[in-house]
């Protein structure tokens, strides 16, 4: 797994890499936290170099998730997803759940 | 016709995971199995795998075994281990169509089992451990074998299923 | 020369390409006026693509870069400059002037 | 020796200069001119044709010459028109260091052309009309003539000069 933030003006940018599977995932939801603690609840995770993902990263995105959203103080969106990270998010009915962006930039220019 | 066999045995941690998922890659291409089955089998394997570790042995590594195999045109995947057994009928499904903050975070693995896959059997025995018997129908039927010989290729379609 | 934009939530990005010279910078002009008439004074111009830039397409982003910044309201950024129309930037004492950014993100998250 | 020398005549408006920077984009290619070079003999002759045609002829189209020789190791550029005189000692420099608010809209190209060339003169008389003569010097030292003769290139440094 790779993983990268940048802290733009209104949102933090999370640029995620390679096989997120569940060795790693925890890995992932501490960076996440790094962010949600750090009082930034607007949050981009760019998948677009994601090879793999299983539930244990959703399981990271979904928790991330509402900790951004609670008290409609930010959300968590996702920017540039590969289609085979697109059929786990349709299998498990996240695709209607998370904000999905085409590009990155659309992404970051929602918020 | 030689049906095909592989196992991996590991005490695994949540470490091993890429080993595991290499270990179904390889062969899956030894079957020469068309992509989408090959992340179907490959993601099954893994949340399999991950619950194992994760809940069966709470997180200490713990004996487990991976079989792969092949029934006619069906990919067979059993999964034993030795840790804690529970009870899957009294695990609700997930409610995919709920909104995502009605929602718990996690229990979405079995589902993933279910949905990639045609069976999923568990079976539990003081004596034999935990089984988790996962099967994919006709996936060979589609499937592409890479080492296949030239009479293979022209004469039976399933010809490299022994390799 | 190419150009499209995108209105997104806190800016309007700008994607420039190819030569843009005097035969079309009263173009780039008019297309960057749609943008302010629309009372959108927040603008991300993304010159990746632009083979060539003159004083002609300098003087439509000041022009810009002027309507923009009247009362505060907004600005006109630069992002992905590359280092010819850096170059000219310079000659003209401008890369001082926009505010530049490395990457179309960037620049977008910095509205 | 040879001088090179390409000259193109034609009426001009603002959607000839694509035009224009081809013409001056192959003489410099025929010339085997470093990329750096080009590129300020492209900006230059842009700017000052992009003035002929927004301020000598006020945007109507008009006759407009552009000659590109080389004399010695320098290129030379000559623009002619019979379009409105100016005196380009009243221009004022523009003042680069000031804060953009505090500019005006353009007054950038004379100070191009004086920045990207090493010579810029003005010449305006009744007879022969407006004569902008712009030379960069010492640029055919370090070009590469790329249609050279194999004798050219290891004989004289300026073999390609003549193409
Ligand atoms: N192999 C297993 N051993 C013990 N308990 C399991 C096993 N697999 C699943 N479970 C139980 O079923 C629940 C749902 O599992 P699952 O759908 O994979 O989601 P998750 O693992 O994210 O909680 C788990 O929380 C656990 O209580
Ligand atoms: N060829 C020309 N003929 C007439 N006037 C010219 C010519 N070139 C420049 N000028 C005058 O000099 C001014 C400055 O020119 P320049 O620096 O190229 O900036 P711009 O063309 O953007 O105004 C012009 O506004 C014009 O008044």
């Amino acid at each position: 797994m790779e993983l990268s933030t940048v802290d733009l003006k209104r949102c933090s940018l999370v640029r995620l890499g390679g096989r997120v599977d569940g060795s790693v995932a925890p890995e992932l939801g501490s960076n996440l936290r790094a962010v949600t603690d750090s009082g930034r609840y607007k949050i981009v995770v760019n998948m677009a170099d994601v090879t793999y993902t299983s539930s244990a990263c959703l399981r990271e995105l979904i928790s991330a998730w509402k900790v951004c959203r609670r008290w409609n103080r930010g959300d968590l969106r996702l920017a540039e997803v590969p289609p085979e990270i697109a059929k786990v998010l349709t299998l498990t009915g996240l695709d209607n759940q998370f904000a999905i962006y085409n590009s990155e930039v659309e992404a970051v220019g929602s918020f | 016709m030689n049906p095909f066999q592989r196992q991996l045995s590991l005490v695994g941690t949540l470490a091993d995971l890429p080993r595991i998922a290499n270990f179904i890659a390889e062969a899956c291409a030894a079957l020469g199995l068309a992509p989408a089955a090959r992340f179907d089998l490959q993601l099954a394997v893994e949340e399999a795998c991950c619950n194992v570790i994760e809940h069966a042995y709470e997180g200490a590594g713990g004996a487990l075994k991976v079989r792969i195999e092949t029934c006619d045109e069906d990919v067979v995947i059993t999964i034993q281990d030795r840790g804690k057994p529970f009870d899957p009928t009294a695990i609700p499904e997930p409610d995919i169509d709920a909104p995502l903050d009605e929602r718990p975070i996690g229990g979405l693995g079995l589902y993933l089992m279910q949905r990639l896959m045609d069976e999923v059997a568990f079976t539990f025995s003081p004596e034999g451990g935990n089984t988790l018997v996962m099967t994919k129908h006709e996936v060979l039927a589609s499937a592409d074998p890479p080492q296949a010989t030239e009479e293979g290729r022209d004469g039976s379609p399933a010809a490299g299923n022994d390799l």
